[in-house]
């Protein structure tokens, strides 16, 4: 098992990453650090773990999906 | 399925009226109110020639199938269309469709608009302009006004 | 002429294609939002088989115009198309539209549930349904919901 | 010169006018009273000079256009 790690737009393009994976991570925080090596943690990107808007500090187990992205501009 | 991702351009009022067709609505709703956004030429005091539409696939169809389902929780709707274009989108072309029917009109009035309101907050879509200076991310959207 | 008053049936999509298409607003706008009133086969737990839609006609296209400029006033609106049937009318066939083209999605939005509403309390229109039980004037509008 | 009067409606059915004239008045109460046989005047009755929305006691004078309807059901 793993966590699969999606980031878009943007952010997608600044960190250089549209798609990885990590063995392991307890937070989603953990989860942002682990990928894009220790960078800041931007204050305005959005978290999503399993589809579903999250936080920095929420849980994650094997097997989810975290994603980070900026602020939607859809409609 | 009531919410649609489109990556060619589509034709709302078309839409509409081929939903509600098959829909078997017929001479049970009293009210349809529908939003419709469209693609502007220009964006904060700049041309904008062509704009792609990037969205995370998963999580906007869950999104959006979710918005549906609280807005039909919220109010007396008969139906619910949802759809959205995602690549390359040129001005004039629509980007947004919204249209929901129900048997009186304050229903379909207040959905349609907190649908738009929703979705424009919170679904995972994300704008790049291409303008007379190359490529831009659209920082965030207008608050409506 | 953005208002109009219609002896015979109209197809309100195709008519807000149209309008749009004439009216010259073409990659200015960004939001269009619509309203549609359509002829249900009950109304207050009785069927209704018909119904003619008697007015006022001096005082009903005088009114209309009067709402139109109002909203044009208080909402930075790119364009109004309202229309409304007269007459014999069967059920599912459409009885007003309500279309307001803006830039941005809160004044089309405001501006159509804002018009749809004067004009269901103060527009000189009566309903008169054809039933199982023959004919009866509709006393009151509801409230909406 | 002379006033117009019309009714619509329930109204113009149960008073049996759809459309007549009277030669003055000088409030709209009057001219319902005039045209009407002096009928009870209903509470729930619009009244419209020329067009715009008014009220019993309203002046009218020569060539106005008065109507009474009942509470509208349009849209």
């Amino acid at each position: 098992m793993s966590i699969q790690v999606k980031f878009f737009a943007s952010l997608r393009e600044k960190m250089g990453i549209t798609e990885t994976k990590i063995e392991t991570a307890s937070t989603a925080g953990e989860v942002w650090d682990m990928t894009t090596n220790n960078a800041d943690r931007p204050l305005n990107v959005l978290v999503a773990v399993n589809l579903e808007y999250a936080q920095y500090d929420s849980q994650v187990s094997d097997g989810d999906e975290v994603a980070f992205f900026p602020p939607v501009t859809g409609g | 399925m009531a919410t649609q991702l489109l990556a060619y351009p589509f034709d709302p009022y078309h839409s509409i009226v081929e939903h509600q067709q098959h829909a078997a609505l017929d001479k049970q709703f009293g009210a349809t109110a529908s939003f419709i956004g469209t693609m502007r030429d220009f964006n904060d005091n700049t041309n904008v020639s062509s704009m792609v539409l990037e969205h995370y696939p998963e999580m906007t169809q869950h999104y959006l199938d979710k918005l549906e389902q609280q807005a039909r929780q919220k109010w007396d709707l008969l139906d619910v269309l949802i759809i959205h274009r995602v690549g390359r989108i040129n001005p004039a072309n629509p980007i947004v469709l919204i249209a929901c029917w129900s048997a009186h009109r304050r229903a379909a009035l207040d959905a349609c608009a907190w649908l738009i309101e929703e979705l424009k907050h919170n679904a995972p879509f994300w704008k790049k302009e291409t303008g007379q200076d190359g490529e831009r991310w659209v920082e965030k959207n207008t608050d409506g006004f």
